[in-house]
């Protein structure tokens, strides 16, 4: 399973990457939000998968089962999704300023910071 | 905002029932399940349907506090927990417990705020900028 | 004591712009005070030195790194260090009768005193890293000295000019110095001299060489280096006077004689100065010859005396060091006397064009007496010091037989004859001209300087046993090797004298012929077609149309190109890693039937991933993430990751909201593909590639085993010491709370973020752009 | 040494921040909260720095979770002298702030952001812990996107919307580099991971994966082919914000990139530091010559932060314990200088009328002698004059290069050297000689006393130090020389993390999962 999820995650890379490269900001965006999904699943990934296996200390023991699933990875995904909603929150908002202060999406018309003819 | 009489009974039936499913999620996480962040989340995504169903206005009106004082309540809560741990001479954020309640519970009460106030900021602002 | 000079000049310069506002016409006085007390403690150290007992002190600085503000005063030495303190004591009062009433006359005396201090640390510096602080800071104020005439843009050139030339000799230096104290292991020049390392067949020597010839050869302005020198000449004459004859160009000759006991006497090092220094001494000759502006003819001499030097360093035999020393001060003090001249005629006449000039005599006699001795001086006739001077050339270089260099001087040495005559002759004794009719004579402040000055040249000419001892002494330093000094003024019958007597009438010859030696000088050089100046500028230019070429090739401000060059090199990086280091694993792929869920969740992921990238809408492009995102969700939810996939659903709920919430404020995405058909291969290959990449790297670090230690430990203590059943909570609000932390303030600051963004508006952007 | 006083210069910023987001109504508490805090943190950051040079490295377990389990705080002589210098900045910029600042970025909680970004930056030298590294460059992060879109000037909208779109890149390549390490090693902990990695069976991987952390921390750092970023933005925020960043944030990336590669990346350095090295080098040259191309003192600036980036690199890629003081010595050197040279740029606008754009600026040696004084000091610096503190830093590199017979690289620096006193002279030229613009970009507005005096007094100190450091270069090559050992020969931190003899069986590789 795990060989899957990475050519999985190669693939989401891959696409993510072509999102990136697009003039159109709101593409850019789509592919932040394919490439932190894809890094979220290589996180889970490389924490090696269990299936059915929570790791939870069932009622009535002391300790984990020993063949439940690794809980790091989990706490570590949890909170790079968290932090990943909130750039991408505001990479959001940040588009929407961009269009109203620019008039356009494109990232190659926003020449406001270095414009064109520097001499 | 939507004019929707669908959208509106749901969300009104669907908002408390949510609020209460946050805490209970909040409040069980140490053991199952669940913790501040899931139930920040869920708070905030009934606060946020509300507000797409009622208006932002009508959000701000019942909830009263600005989401930023709930976001600073919120860091004030997390980041305090853990000096506790002076009193015995402990590294920040060491754990005291005192029965069922401990720093870590008040910890993740902590994050359950500040995903609230961070969000519903987000979402007040977003929202306001159509309506204003 | 060295360093008290020093910093008691420093700190009289830090003064100087409030003692000049409080003591208009004092300031300039008083300062001198300072540099000639530095001078009288220098002149009676003059009898012990001469004894071959040398000054030693040190501070420490940065011991770690070996470094000391050490000093040390052997002949040499005190020879410059008598020559900046004394001639500069009088270039300032000189500068105070010459800028009076400037309203920066207390920042030119900042600038050099501070340049006086610098050179003074220069000469006597004997930690090498101590030499390089003085060297460069004497680049740094002679820059400030050069551009003071601040508004006029070509003293900003020629400041800007010199500080490069200097500036890059300066950055060879430094690397040479740090080389040599590496091949020697000494860090002072006491040191490299007693531990008796050969440096000279060292491996490094070679570089060295260059490094240090580099740096000695812009300083003291040798062809090729030398273009910046003429143009140096537009700051203020006191600048000229003190900075262009007696001191800085002077500290590269300092340097190549003071690292020649230890670097000089091969092959390359002779051939090296020799020809360096031949030519521009002729070349300085020549163009002296053909300028008509006072000070341009200076500053060309000056380029000849200087080559003369390099040349005799080069040649580094006892009879040329001694010569070395003679001219050395035969030349600061009449390049000093005549430069300060000239300042005064053209204070008096306001002009310095020769054209222009004529029948001073009348006028200003004391300006002219004093520009006579110095003429006379610098024409190298008797019974000044020049004229000693002279003769040692000539007698060493004949007997040594290097017929080559001898014609060379003898043409050098002869226009300086010319140049002399030029100086003096029509100026001061020729027909009178307008210029003249209205000149007056100057003030004591300006006549003090060339009236010790020029009477020093004729006193020593006159006594020649007055200077010898410290001039012995200062060869000795140069040549590593004790050396005796007998000068007269009448030595016989020598080959020398009748050399000088054939260069007098040489000289003569041209001052007559002087317009036709100009038109000849004038085809030399269209043929030659050297303009090293703007070849400067070429140059320059060049670069700086290099460096906006490469700025806007790489940043030409489309976040497309930034991106596509930002995944070329990661790529690149990562590709070539892979494939030079290897570590590729293709693992076999043995599928289960619980894995068939897994793997048609994999499928709605990238099927998700797809759709986004073609979708045509904006709707149609949030509904293909949200099956990405769903599909992820689900994948955390089957393996065993219930808190991951709860939070993952509610993260693409909210996600979705705000992105829905946002488009319905943006412009429709524009249909179709927004790159071209080419760009759109470049792109997908970049993407591609990274994907396979980022799998490759995948699979390899799958095939390791994982340490489950850590996993392990939590597990085993979530309940028992942390109290809480659901492992992964624990470690979030526990065990690793301490990233959580980090995280709320990610949140947090988001979401005041998105606040601040749409709220906090300084208003319309104003036009800040022309 | 209480572990608290090591946490300390994480928790104070943090706590500053949520004191001030508590007081978002009140703007003055606000002030005297965030200049208070700058203040406590400079102390904390002094105490720290001296406590760890004479007691040697300190260590704090979160939580008291011992390491490698929870997360671990570490102060060595690298981090400690960080530390204390960004307090330095933090302050000196806090103070600058007061008068630059203006009421609606105030209001758009322009002191919160600022102190969570002081958060940030501490955190990331403190940290321990991998992942806590990447935790503590998203609160960087998401700080500088806010304070650079703060108020929300067009030219501020389209910086940020270069920056965040090439960060979040950076982003996702830190966190698929920790992922990928914690999945070969099965730890976090950065001294744990020192004694794992060489233990990796197959080393190729490792390579791979050191790669990925060169080109994550590579982007924030802004090195060649990474930069891209730096250039399209450092010009466009409010002047206070400018100097933080153009001080503070690619050092962070440096300070990661010299932590991972002398800590834990330390097997295959042919490859490793070979490209280091060639990125180092290019980057020197494409940064010197941009600043050559522009004709803005904000943007000449902004790459010359660039530049520099490069020679410390160097330093680094060469790795031998004077290389590697060189490389910390350059970097405080450069924090201060960057700071100081973008604060002046702010100051000099304001002179000369809204905009730095050469053809706007002149005449400062008739206005204001003393401010050309002031602002010789970080520009002579920049050129490497003696005896600034550039000086020292450019004489250490320079001797590290030539010793580990680097002659190309310390040609190249030399090089840079140059081109950088070419561009010194002729900012020199225009800002400080030509005669000023008639008539100036915009009226200049006349400065209270008082709100110039709080303008001033931040360069003035960091000129200071500049000077400090340049006359008497002892104390700080001491500091960096300890730095270099200590990086050189990590034992003691790896030691002082773990406890006992290093190599210790830990709990780690009790179990393992098979591939």
């Amino acid at each position: 399973m795990e060989v899957i999820m990475a050519l999985t995650v190669g693939g989401m890379v891959a696409g993510s990457v072509y999102l990136f490269l697009s003039r159109q900001y709101l593409r850019v965006m789509f592919g932040v939000i394919v490439l932190s999904n894809a890094v979220n699943v290589a996180i889970l990934t490389v924490g090696r998968l269990t299936s059915g296996r929570a790791p939870l200390i069932s009622r009535g023991n002391e300790v984990m089962d020993q063949a439940a699933a690794n809980p790091l990875p989990q706490a570590l995904i949890l909170t790079a999704i968290v932090i990943g909603f909130g750039l991408l929150a505001f990479a959001l908002a940040l588009g929407y300023r961009a269009y109203q202060e620019m008039g356009t999406l494109d990232t190659a018309a926003m020449r406001a910071a270095e414009p064109e003819d520097k001499r | 905002m939507m004019e929707s009489l669908i959208l509106r009974t749901g969300v009104r039936l669907l908002l408390p029932l949510m609020l209460l499913f946050s805490i209970f999620i909040l409040w069980r996480g140490h053991n199952e399940p669940g913790g501040g962040f899931v139930g920040g989340l869920i708070c905030a995504v009934g606060f946020a349907l509300h507000a797409i169903a009622f208006g932002v206005k009508a959000m701000r009106d019942m909830l009263r506090i600005d989401p930023r004082t709930i976001l600073g309540t919120g860091l004030l809560v997390g980041i305090t927990p853990g000096f506790l741990g002076a009193l015995s001479d402990e590294p920040y954020m060491t754990a005291q417990w005192l029965g069922a309640l401990g720093t870590p519970v008040l910890f993740d009460i902590g994050v359950y705020l500040v995903v609230v106030g961070a969000i519903l900021a987000m979402v007040q602002t977003l929202m306001a900028e159509g309506e204003d | 004591m060295i360093l008290t000079a020093i910093l008691a000049i420093i700190l009289a310069a830090f003064i100087a712009p409030t003692l000049n506002r409080v003591l208009p016409a004092l300031s300039h006085w008083l300062l001198a005070l300072v540099p000639l007390s530095a001078a009288y403690w220098f002149a009676i150290q003059v009898p012990g030195v001469v004894a071959g007992v040398p000054v030693l002190e040190s501070t420490s600085w940065a011991p770690s790194l070996g470094v000391a503000l050490s000093f040390r005063l052997d002949g040499l030495s005190l020879l410059f260090a008598l020559l900046i303190c004394g001639i500069g004591a009088f270039i300032l009062i000189y500068s105070g009768g010459y800028l009076r009433g400037h309203p920066r006359e207390g920042r030119f005396h900042l600038f050099i005193m501070a340049f006086m201090a610098a050179m003074l640390g220069l000469v006597t510096a004997d930690d090498l890293i101590s030499l390089f602080v003085f060297w460069e800071l004497t680049s740094i104020t002679s820059f400030m000295l050069i551009g003071f005439n601040n508004e006029d843009a070509r003293s900003r050139r020629s400041a800007i000019q010199a500080l490069m030339v200097t500036g890059g000799g300066g950055m060879a230096l430094l690397a040479g110095l740090v080389l040599l104290g590496m091949a020697s292991g000494e860090w002072s020049l006491t040191a490299i001299a007693a531990s008796g390392t050969d440096l000279r067949t060292h491996a490094l020597y070679p570089v060295l060489l260059v490094l240090l010839l580099l740096a000695a050869f812009t300083k003291s302005a040798q062809v090729p280096f030398h273009f910046w020198l003429p143009n140096a000449m537009d700051a203020p004459t006191p600048v000229s006077a003190y900075l262009h004859s007696a001191t800085m160009v002077k500290a590269g000759v300092y340097l190549l004689a003071r690292l020649n006991p230890t670097l000089g006497g091969t092959e390359p090092w002779f051939w090296a100065l020799t020809i360096a220094g031949g030519v521009t001494a002729l070349w300085g000759s020549a163009m002296a010859l053909r300028s008509t502006d006072l000070k341009k003819i200076l500053a060309y001499t000056t380029l000849m005396a200087l080559g003369v030097l390099v040349l005799l360093v080069g040649i580094g035999s006892d009879g040329a060091m001694k010569a070395f020393a003679g001219f050395l001060l035969a030349h600061a003090l009449y390049k000093g006397a005549l430069f300060m001249g000239a300042g005064s005629v053209d204070h008096g006449s306001g002009t310095r064009n020769v054209g222009e000039l004529g029948g001073l005599w009348a006028k200003m006699p004391a300006t002219g007496l004093f520009i006579a001795i110095a003429a006379l001086s610098m024409a190298g006739l008797p019974p000044m010091l020049g004229f000693l001077g002279k003769e040692l050339i000539y007698e060493d270089v004949f007997g040594g037989g290097q017929y080559v260099a001898l014609a060379a001087l003898l043409l050098a040495n002869s226009s300086m004859v010319a140049a002399a005559g030029i100086l003096f002759l029509k100026p001061f004794l020729g027909v009178p001209t307008k210029a003249a009719a209205g000149a007056h004579e100057s003030g004591p402040a300006l006549l003090a300087g060339p009236a010790l000055l020029a009477g020093l040249s004729l006193l020593f000419g006159l006594w020649p046993a007055l200077p010898q001892g410290l001039l012995a002494a200062a060869a000795s330093a140069a040549r590593g090797a004790p050396l005796e000094l007998d000068l007269h003024l009448w030595h016989g019958l020598t080959p020398a004298l009748g050399l000088s007597a054939v260069t007098v009438a040489l000289g003569v010859g041209l001052y007559a012929g002087l317009t036709s030696a100009r038109t000849l000088l004038a085809g030399v050089q269209r043929v030659t077609r050297i303009d090293h100046d703007k070849a400067w500028d070429c140059l320059l230019s060049l670069l700086d149309r290099l460096a906006g070429r490469v700025a806007g090739w790489l940043q030409d401000g489309l976040l497309h190109r930034y991106l596509a060059w930002i995944f070329s090199g990661i790529l690149f990086l990562l590709g070539t890693t892979l494939a030079v280091r290897g570590g590729l694993v293709w693992p076999g792929i043995s599928l289960e039937v619980e894995d068939a869920l897994g793997g048609s969740l994999a499928v709605l992921m990238l099927g998700g991933t797809v759709g986004a990238i073609r979708a045509h809408s904006r709707m149609e492009a949030v509904l293909a993430l949200a099956i990405t995102g769903m599909s992820v969700a689900l994948f955390f939810l089957l393996f065993s990751a219930p808190d991951v996939g709860i939070t993952q659903l509610m993260v693409e709920t909210l996600s979705a909201i705000i992105l829905v919430l946002i488009m319905a404020k943006l412009p429709l995405l524009p249909p179709g593909s927004d790159r071209s058909h080419r760009v759109a291969i470049f792109h997908g290959f970049l993407a591609i590639g990274l994907g396979g990449v980022v799998s490759a790297i995948l699979l390899a670090a799958l095939d390791q085993p994982l340490a489950l230690g850590l996993s392990r430990f939590f597990g085993d203590t979530s309940l028992l010491e942390a109290h809480g059943r659901n492992v992964v909570n624990v470690i979030l609000v526990d065990f690793r709370g301490f990233d959580t932390l980090g995280e709320i303030t990610v949140i947090a600051t988001a979401g005041l973020g998105v606040f601040a963004l749409l709220r906090a508006r300084m208003g319309k952007s104003k036009g800040r752009k022309a | 040494m209480t572990p608290w006083l090591t946490a300390a210069p994480i928790l104070v910023p943090m706590l500053t921040a949520a004191l001030c987001v508590a007081a978002w109504k009140y703007p003055v508490a606000q002030r005297v909260l965030s200049l208070l805090g700058s203040l406590i943190l400079l102390v904390i950051g002094g105490i720290l720095g001296r406590g760890v040079m004479e007691q040697g490295v300190q260590v704090a377990q979160m939580g008291a979770w011992a390491a490698p389990f929870g997360i671990t705080l570490v102060v060595d002589p690298l981090s400690a002298v960080m530390v204390f210098i960004s307090a330095v900045m933090g302050f000196c910029v806090a103070l600058h702030a007061l008068g630059d600042i203006d009421p609606v970025r105030e209001r758009g909680g322009y002191h919160v952001v600022f102190q969570m970004l002081m958060t940030g930056v501490c955190g990331a030298f403190v940290t321990g812990d991998l992942f806590n590294m990447y935790v503590w460059f998203e609160v960087m992060l998401i700080s500088s996107f806010v304070l650079l879109s703060l108020g929300g000037v067009r030219e501020q909208i389209d910086a940020a919307v270069k920056y965040v779109c090439i960060n979040m890149v950076a982003t996702a390549c830190l966190l698929l580099a920790v992922a990928l390490l914690y999945g070969v090693t099965g730890t976090l902990n950065m001294a744990d991971l020192s004694l794992r990695v060489p233990d990796v069976p197959s080393q190729p991987v490792i390579s791979a994966i050191a790669v990925l952390f060169i080109i994550a921390f590579g982007m924030k750092a802004a090195l060649f082919p990474f930069f891209f970023w730096l250039p399209a933005t450092y010009h466009t925020p409010a002047v206070s914000v400018q100097a933080i960043f153009a001080g503070l944030l690619t050092k962070v990336g440096v300070y990661a990139l010299i932590r991972v590669f002398t800590l834990i990346f330390t097997g295959d350095t042919a490859w490793t530091h070979g490209i280091l090295m060639w990125m180092a080098g290019i980057t020197m040259i494409v940064g010197v010559l941009g600043s050559l191309a522009a004709r803005d003192l904000h943007r000449a600036w902004s790459w010359q932060v660039v530049a520099h980036i490069g020679s410390m690199v160097m330093g680094l890629a060469i790795s031998t314990p004077l290389a590697l003081a060189a490389a910390a010595f350059y970097m405080v050197h450069d924090i201060v200088v960057k700071t100081n040279l973008f604060l002046g740029a702010g100051l000099v606008r304001r002179l000369a009328g809204g905009s730095t754009d050469y053809k706007y600026l002149g005449g400062l040696f008739k206005t204001a002698p003393w401010l050309c004084l002031l602002l010789f000091v970080p520009l002579g610096s920049l050129a490497g004059f003696p005896p600034l503190s550039g000086f020292w830093g450019k004489l250490l590199l320079v001797r590290a290069g030539l010793e580990a017979e680097q002659y190309v690289m310390v040609g190249v620096l030399l090089l840079t050297g140059l081109l950088t006193i070419w561009l010194v002279g002729r900012v020199w030229a225009e800002m400080v000689w030509k005669a000023p613009a008639e008539p100036p970009a915009e009226p200049v507005q006349p400065l209270s006393a008082a709100r110039s005096y709080v303008l001033i007094l931040p360069l003035l100190l960091l000129s200071l130090i500049t000077v400090a450091i340049g006359v008497n270069p002892e104390r700080l090559m001491n500091a960096a020389g300890q730095v270099g050992d200590s990086l050189h020969d990590n034992t003691a931190y790896v030691e002082a993390v773990l406890g006992g003899s290093p190599g210790r069986p830990t709990l780690l590789g009790a179990a393992e999962v098979s591939p």
